[in-house]
């Protein structure tokens, strides 16, 4: 083993050996520079691997071989060797992206980096308090140094304001040393430790460290200065600065604080938490990149200074959830800063040009993930240990908190990516440097082989391991293949992996597997339409298809979290796609995300910090005893599923996301993602039964959301002019009947949700590709452009024409089936007012499918459709297997629902539905769907052979041939009467539809926009006023937290 | 009496250009072909009317024209001062309802087509297709001297004269204004002819339907529809 | 109940009687009409002669597949809706093909005919005929409201979905009647019998003046012959529902003649009492008063 | 007020020809300076009260070659009526000054003498489009060189038989036959 203070004596003799090369040997020096940071990184890897392994013992090191004070004692041990490597690592990769300015302003940069580089490893190695301000001086002096390889004239004044902000904390961090070598009589943290520091007598000297090492954290709102440095310094330096620094001074104060006791970790949290929240909020109004990205490195290092906080009750885990946050913080925020580098503008919407590159968006895309904590990076991993051990342990503020600072976070970062994958830019697209591209494609490789370390650390499952995410990752090297042979692979994959595990399923399983796996593959027939590469569509997909598959074989908390969050990845990127989709993905994510937190915490809560958590037969025990947080564990769940079936309140993401997604996009995320918030429900009711929150019956609760969604999403529908949103807005609808059957607690009524998972699959994706089809054909997607395209496009008509009668619950077809449902469902159910509503928004349903069908395809045809072709024919074909699919569901339901029916009885232990040959008969009624068709179809074909026997003269007319009271018509246009269709339902009724949801939503934005903007204005940019806030924080807290302790 | 100017000599050179909507037009459809668009002849049916056959038998015939006199069903349209009289028919004094009789909003659905008075040039245009979009067998009712011989407007310079050059008349009510009991007779003579089977204007105009179409057309400058409004 | 071949011949022999009875009935209700008014009216036996007028007519146009459909929807809905309920009490003649389904079916397939229909109108391109099918389903979700609500309260009152059965539950005395029961209820739905019985205050539908004819505008001949069957049929398979429902259901022929005929009379005076609703107002109208009816039906079970 | 007074005020500023008094509440006037007609109407709008233009019509002269255009503005305030007559020369093409801008409802008056008398009105909307006749090619048919008779009887067919009895010896001759 080499000993660690090499990295030490590495940098620092490097850097004295480059002032004995010429200075016109830049090349050599810049050859020299690179290979002292690498051997430096080498060894610390060497140490990581060697410690990861158990091969070595955690090494103390002491120069000059006496004890300290006397001499500088250094210790490595796992933490430090992680972060020993992350520093170098970034050092060096740092070291070849600034290539061209190192090389330009010669040897003395390069001594300076090196000096960074080795100061701040000096930093996470010492023991010693003295060696830590004589690092942090250095750190300062470098970084100083550093700032002015920027090209940008700012770069001078941020270094200097940041040199007036460390001289005070400088001079702080000295005078803490001093109080607290005269308190201690040593300045080893290892003696300090050994006697604790309560917060009374000698605490003001450790309060004077901590504060000098806090402050040099950037807390918020004591950070101007070092957003300055972000904004203006050359971005490869940014990177050290975010990923680097930052990772050491936490280190650094880690380890003082563990040093001092717990006694202070409150004040960590508090500070913590008051900067991760401030600076995201601080964030979203950012119109720069990188000072975007400064207030997210501010925000993730307080986020980190709050769980350091947490560190009681982490425990063993402490280092598993800080380092994985902070790792992957400065992974990914050094990955950002050189992506920045190599952006010429400094809008967020420059960030556009990227798209030249699918390796770059990849790796933003990346980087976004794990600075959000989405799976399967280590943030991730980090995140549900944390929010489990503060479940745990009763600290549920902490965790709203952080939850949604979070989300904040994710809006901002993502609202960021939209605009990088939607806007335009006006820069011109310089050309990517390989060498800085190879750099961040480093960083990338890294970000990932992390997710993959920490999947193999954490307790649960590495999701890096399982199938069918790997599945979808395989996608990633397929990309170059043609788009027909990765949708070959794509279908056989997923009907492939059904069929693996079919076996396994239980019925209500079988059923969500089959319309999510099987009704995929189905929906992925119509994405042959799609020619070339259709590079970033199958990744995406898949990796939603992958949740599914996961989601529905969840047996663990985790599986399930888990999975629910690699489908929510999946199906933002594939929502982002649609044409005008950016802010309808945001919004989407958010909601999600949202929505997931809720999921999160409902899980902590109901594990109360114990892991692994077996998901059924835990929520059921908890259930069970009646634990006093069941039913708030049963309220975050089910506002979370509810998410995704976009109930009302939640739905407003939903309308244009559906609408704006592409063609064969359209039905995935209608027909079948929204049923995994269903299934989500499912899961919950069945385990969890009743929950009852003082008196309120929570499931009476979603009877009534349900109850509502399913009459506004209709009432929604009537009024729509785009045919798509009409189709999403009824998806609020239909989902909404779902939920209301699910909550109506009885075995009808579940059946009744089964029923309609199936049916509004099937004619929702019908629907959807019915109308993409139409909307490919005329380049509209509103409906009173077109008119009389029945002749044109007969299949498509057919499809439409069946899917709204199906959809309609008109016999004979299945939607029939699910009313029939309805009514036993309610017979048997003591709620009654719900209903009402349910009843209103049947017959709506007519209302606007009859607009649909009939704006489209009746009427007048319009002059510039009249040589349109019918849809292209892969859309068709799904189309059509639709088409039997309603009708064999139609004449046989017992097929779909009689095992489910029995699985279902195993629940309540009835059975009120008698299958007897193809008839049903429930305890109130009866329906015999064979015979119901039969006897229509008899008399249809007999009346039709009774208009025949008429004559069959009828003379064939065009579309002008109509009576207009002795007029002609004068153009198609002005004839066909499809605008504001239900001009005297909205006179009715459009109170209805007044956005108030939208508007709360709105309102919600705007507020935290505008606290941002207010709060903005505290940075002024002058360096003064930034010193004035450092000293004011530091007397505030102390005020604050001694004075309220003593 | 009036003078006439002998040497008046209309003007027979000028034709009135097709009207724009119904001009032939290019388009782009949304794939970017450009298409020729024609209104006359892709909004409109262009067949010609054609002869319906009566019944094989002559008794189904006869009960069917004994339905057909029993079901008059008259196009609400009143094209003159005429109109005014059809209407006290529905009043409890005249009552034409006890005779089957009764009005319809739609030439689709009606069987009998009543000129009621002077018919100028422009609602004759109207006339003509409210006439074409009723179904067969359809009758049409001269009311007043002007649809006879122009009457009081015989010298008029927009009022046609004679209305069986350009509909095939099954019935004149004459008179300057006939009375309503005037009108129930002629119906009751109308029911008569139909029961006869001779109420077959509308084949006739099948059969001479270029020479009603050359009247039609020498009368009505802009003709901008097809020659047959289905 | 299963099926039997026997039953076809017994279903059409319900038709056939309910066909004859319709035509006369809407007949002598039109001659009613016209007496208040002073007149004479039509024969009663007018409309047998207009539906023969019009399978005579000799031409007929077609605007496509939809058009032609569309009155065959239409009447093979009126038809349906006859033949899934049972029409007389007790009879094993006239139970038709009620075996198929309940109630629910029956307040379902009432839909088939109007959705056909629609269809039909609309692809004759007639701005008319889809403004008049834009009133007609704006107005008709709003007055099947206050049935659903009844239907549901009588079901939750009966326990049952089968028409059979509640008919059976009304026997015995008058004032077993759902109307007598269940006042609230019988209201409630009788809202929704005006309301779509196509007569005034409710028929702006078809508003002769206005938009000559609605829907049908652009229908004629043996398409019309069609839709005149459904349209004596079609009320009077409404009003069955309606008699089995809350008026005890008819044992015999007479009964039934009478009932309906009864009951079909609520709607004509109510028509020629008051003047028509434009569609906002009876919608508003529905929801005002149709609807809380309704609720309280529901509530007071 | 009298109309009398009012035509004295007017003589003063406009040239006026020699005024027709009719009734006391009506009064016909020529004005002989055709240039001044906006003037003299903005001024009877706005100050003497004549806000109301009532007709707006056309007779030809063919005789004296002129067109006469007769302005009926209306005083409602005090019930007074004031025919205001201009002439212009008869020969294509003809043409005058619009004042769809002082009334708006001028527009359709000039449509109908556009149409039928041939006396454009540049300016005026819509004033090219057609008014009552469809599809007229011939000369305006109010000018009096166009002959209705002669034009009906080259256009439609006579059905002959037709009598045409002069209403006095008609009358005559049935009251009184024996003279």
């Amino acid at each position: 083993m080499v000993s660690a203070i090499f990295i030490i004596a590495v940098g620092l003799g490097t850097a004295f050996l480059l002032g004995l090369v010429k200075s016109d040997q830049k090349g050599f020096a810049f050859t020299l520079t690179v290979a002292a940071l690498a051997v430096m990184t080498w060894i610390a890897y060497d140490w990581t691997v060697a410690l990861s392994r158990g091969t070595v013992e955690p090494a103390t090191i002491l120069t000059a071989g006496t004890q300290p004070p006397f001499a500088i004692n250094l210790h490595i041990g796992l933490a430090e060797a992680w972060l020993l490597t992350v520093i170098n690592a970034t050092g060096l990769l740092a070291a070849f992206y600034m290539r061209a300015a190192l090389c330009r302003l010669g040897k003395g940069a390069m001594s300076v980096l090196l000096v960074m580089v080795m100061a701040l490893s000096g930093l996470v190695l010492t023991r010693d308090v003295f060696n830590l301000f004589v690092f942090f001086e250095l750190i300062v002096i470098a970084t100083g140094g550093l700032v002015l390889l920027s090209e940008d004239a700012r770069a001078v004044a941020a270094g200097f304001k940041y040199l007036v902000v460390s001289q005070i904390v400088s001079i702080l961090l000295l005078i803490g040393i001093i109080f607290t070598y005269h308190a201690n009589g040593s300045l080893n943290i290892d003696d300090i430790a050994a006697v604790p520091f309560g917060l009374q007598g000698a605490s003001l000297a450790m309060f004077l460290v901590l504060m000098a090492l806090v402050l040099e954290l950037k807390p918020f709102p004591a950070n101007g200065w070092a957003l300055d440095i972000y904004e203006s310094a050359h971005p490869g330096f940014s990177a050290i600065f975010s990923a680097a620094s930052g990772t050491a001074a936490l280190f650094a104060a880690d380890k003082l604080v563990a040093a001092a006791g717990p006694a202070w970790l409150p004040l960590m949290t508090v500070i913590g938490l008051f900067t991760f929240l401030g600076s995201n909020v601080l964030a979203l109004k950012q119109d720069n990149d990188r000072r975007l990205l400064g207030y997210s490195s501010v925000a993730q290092i307080g986020l980190v200074f709050a769980i350091v906080g947490q560190r009681d009750i982490l425990g063993e885990g402490y280092l598993f959830v800080a380092g994985g946050v902070l790792i992957t913080h400065a992974v990914a925020k050094a990955g950002l800063y050189w992506i920045s580098g190599l952006v010429p503008g400094r809008g967020l919407a420059d960030w556009a040009i990227l798209r030249a590159n699918p390796v770059l968006v990849f790796a933003f895309a990346s980087f976004v993930a794990m600075l959000v904590g989405l799976p399967p990076f280590p943030g991730f991993y980090a995140k549900w240990d944390l929010m489990h051990a503060l479940a745990g342990s009763g600290r549920f503020w902490i965790m709203a908190l952080i939850l949604a600072g979070a989300l904040v976070e994710a809006g901002y970062m993502f609202r960021f990516f939209g605009y990088a994958i939607k806007r335009e830019t006006q820069e011109r697209f310089p050309g990517f440097a390989v060498d800085k591209v190879a750099v961040v494609v480093a960083a990338l490789a890294a970000g990932w082989a992390l997710g993959f370390v920490w999947g193999g650390i954490s307790l649960n499952p590495n999701l890096l391991t399982l199938v069918p995410v790997l599945f979808a990752l395989l996608f990633i090297v397929l990309e170059p293949l043609p788009a027909w042979v990765k949708n070959i692979i794509a279908i056989v994959g997923l009907v492939g992996w059904f069929w693996f595990r079919m076996g396994n399923y239980d019925p209500l399983q079988m059923i969500f597997a089959a319309v999510m796996l099987v009704g995929g593959a189905v929906i992925l027939i119509a994405s042959f339409y799609e020619h070339g590469r259709r590079i970033g569509f199958y990744v995406p997909t898949m990796l939603m298809y992958a949740g599914l598959a996961l989601l529905i074989e969840a047996q663990t908390s985790f599986d399930f979290f888990a999975a629910w969050e690699v489908l929510t990845i999946g199906s933002y990127f594939l929502i982002l796609r649609g044409r005008m989709g950016e802010p309808h993905a945001l919004s989407y994510i958010l909601f999600s995300l949202g929505g997931a937190f809720l999921i999160l915490a409902g899980f902590a809560l109901a594990s109360t910090g114990v892991q692994p958590f077996e998901l059924k037969s835990g929520l059921s025990a908890i259930a069970e005893a009646s634990v006093p947080a069941a039913p708030w564990v049963f309220a975050l769940l089910a506002v979370g599923f509810m998410t995704k079936t976009a109930s009302i309140g939640l739905h407003i993401w939903l309308p244009g996301a559906h609408a704006e997604a592409e063609t064969d996009v359209s039905p995935m995320v209608s027909g079948i993602l929204l049923k995994a918030g269903l299934y989500g429900l499912f899961l919950l009711v069945m385990t969890m039964g009743r929950q009852k929150i003082g008196s309120i019956d929570l499931t009476e609760v979603l009877v009534w959301i349900g109850a509502i969604s399913a009459l506004l999403g209709g009432v929604m529908a009537i009024f729509q002019e785009d045919a798509k949103r009409l189709l999403a807005y009824s998806s609020i609808s239909q989902l909404g009947y779902a939920v209301f059957g699910l909550a109506l607690m009885n075995h009808v009524g579940w059946l009744l949700a089964l029923m309609f998972v199936i049916n509004h699959y099937i004619y929702k994706s019908m629907l959807f590709l019915a109308v993409g089809g139409v909307y490919k054909r005329t380049g509209t997607k509103l409906m009173y452009k077109m008119g009389g395209l029945i002749t044109l496009m007969p299949f498509t008509f057919v499809s439409v024409l069946i899917g709204i009668i199906a959809m309609s619950g008109v016999p004979p077809l299945s939607g029939f089936g699910g009313r029939w449902l309805f009514y036993n469902a309610i017979m048997a159910s003591d709620l009654r007012l719900p209903m009402v509503l349910i009843f209103i928004s049947g017959p709506i349903g007519f209302l606007y499918l009859f607009r649909l069908i009939h704006t489209i395809f009746f009427g007048q045809l319009k002059d510039e459709h009249r040589k349109l072709k019918e849809a292209p024919v892969w859309l068709v074909i799904p189309q059509m297997m639709f088409v039997l699919a309603l009708l064999a569901f139609a004449v046989l339901p017992g097929m779909a629902l009689q095992k489910v029916d029995a699985y279902i009885g195993t629940f309540f232990g009835d059975q009120p539905l008698v299958w007897s040959g193809r008839a049903i008969t429930s305890t109130y009624g009866y329906w015999s769907p064979v015979a119901v068709m039969v006897v229509i179809g008899v008399i249809f074909v007999a009346v039709l052979l009774l208009l025949m026997s008429m004559g069959l003269n009828a003379q064939k007319v065009k579309q002008f041939n109509i009576v207009f009271s002795a007029e002609r018509p004068f153009k198609p246009q002005t004839t066909h009467f499809a605008w504001n269709f239900f001009a005297p339902y909205r006179k009715a009724v459009g109170f209805l539809v007044m956005p108030l949801v939208t508007t709360f939503w709105g309102a919600v934005t705007d507020t935290l926009h505008s606290t941002a903007d207010f709060t903005r204005r505290l940075y002024t940019g002058n360096g003064q006023t930034y010193a004035v806030q450092v000293l004011v924080f530091v007397v505030a807290v102390y005020l604050i937290v001694l004075g309220g302790a003593q | 009496m009036k003078d006439m100017d002998k040497s008046f000599r209309k003007d027979t050179e000028t034709e009135f250009p097709l009207r724009e909507e119904m001009r032939p037009r290019t388009v782009t459809a949304p794939d970017g072909q450009v298409i020729e668009i024609d209104p006359l002849r892709d909004y409109f049916c262009e067949e010609a009317p054609k002869v319906h056959r009566k019944s094989y038998s002559a008794i189904v015939e006869g009960f069917y024209n004994w339905a057909r006199a029993n079901s008059l069903w008259i196009l609400g349209f009143g094209t003159g001062c005429g109109a005014i009289e059809m209407r006290p028919l529905m009043t409890p004094r005249f009552d034409a309802y006890r005779y089957g009789i009764q009005w319809r909003p739609t030439p689709r659905q009606a069987n009998l087509l009543i000129i009621s008075g002077y018919l100028s040039v422009k609602t004759l245009k109207r006339a003509i297709r409210a006439y074409e979009q009723m179904q067969q067998p359809k009758f049409v009712v001269g009311l007043g001297s002007c649809t006879i011989n122009g009457g009081m407007y015989w010298d008029s310079y927009n009022t046609i004269k004679r209305l069986d050059d350009y509909l095939p008349v099954d019935l004149y009510i004459a008179g300057c204004m006939p009375r309503p009991e005037a009108l129930l007779a002629g119906l009751m003579e109308l029911k008569k002819i139909i029961r006869r089977g001779e109420a077959e204007g509308a084949n006739k105009y099948a059969e001479n339907f270029d020479w009603y179409k050359a009247n039609q057309k020498s009368v009505i400058k802009d003709w901008d529809m097809p020659d047959y409004s289905w | 109940m299963t099926f039997q071949w026997i039953q076809i011949p017994y279903a059409l022999l319900t038709l056939f009687i309910i066909l004859n009875y319709g035509m006369l009935m809407t007949a002598l209700i039109q001659k009613i009409g016209a007496r208040v008014g002073g007149r004479y009216g039509i024969p009663i036996w007018q409309n047998y002669i207009d539906l023969l007028k019009n399978i005579a007519l000799r031409s007929k146009i077609s605007h496509g597949v939809m058009f032609y459909l569309g009155p065959v929807f239409r009447l093979t809905g009126g038809i349906g809706l006859i033949l899934f309920v049972p029409t007389i009490y007790g009879s094993v003649m006239h139970q038709n093909f009620s075996f198929a389904g309940d109630l629910i079916l029956a307040l379902y397939f009432v839909f088939f005919g109007t959705l056909g229909m629609a269809l039909g109108a609309a692809e004759s391109g007639h701005p008319h005929s889809a403004i008049g099918v834009s009133r007609g389903l704006s107005q008709v979700t709003a007055a099947e409201l206050p049935l659903a609500l009844g239907v549901f309260a009588i079901s939750l009152q009966y326990q049952t979905l089968n028409i059979t059965d509640i008919v059976a539950a009304q026997q015995g005395s008058i004032f077993n009647w759902t109307l007598f029961t269940n006042p609230l209820a019988t209201v409630a739905a009788m809202f929704a019998f005006v309301g779509t019985m196509m007569r005034a205050p409710f028929d702006v539908v078809l508003a002769p003046q206005e938009i000559p004819i609605g829907p049908p505008t652009e229908y004629h001949s043996s398409y019309l012959a069609l839709m005149q069957t459904n349209r004596v049929l079609y009320p009077i398979a409404k009003t069955v529902i309606y008699m089995n429902l809350f008026f005890g259901g008819a044992t015999s022929w007479p009964e039934f003649f009478v009932k309906i005929f009864a009951i079909y009379m609520v709607s004509v005076f109510i028509g020629v009492v008051y003047p028509r609703f434009r569609v906002e107002q009876s919608i508003q109208f529905f929801l005002k008063w149709g609807l809380p009816v309704g609720v309280l039906a529901i509530l007071m079970v | 007020m009298d109309m009398r007074e009012l035509i004295e005020r007017l003589t003063s500023r406009h040239k006026l020809g020699a005024p027709i008094f009719q009734r006391p509440d009506l009064t016909f006037v020529d004005l002989t300076d055709n240039d001044r007609l906006r003037a003299l109407l903005v001024e009877l709008r706005d100050i003497e009260g004549f806000t109301h233009l009532v007709l707006l019509t056309a007779v030809d002269w063919i005789e004296e070659g002129k067109f006469q255009l007769t302005y009926m503005l209306n005083n409602r305030a005090a019930n007074q009526t004031l025919g205001l007559r201009v002439y212009l020369e008869r020969k294509d093409p003809v043409e005058f000054t619009s004042i769809h801008d002082i009334w708006p409802t001028a527009e359709t008056y000039q449509r109908e003498l556009r149409e039928m008398f041939g006396i454009n009105f540049p300016g005026s909307p819509r004033v090219m489009d057609e008014f009552i006749l469809e599809g007229w090619t011939d000369m305006p048919p109010y000018r009096r060189d166009f002959d209705t008779l002669a034009y009906s009887q080259q256009t439609y067919r006579d059905r002959p038989g037709r009598a045409t009895n002069d209403p006095r010896d008609h009358m005559k001759s049935k009251m009184y036959p024996e003279g």
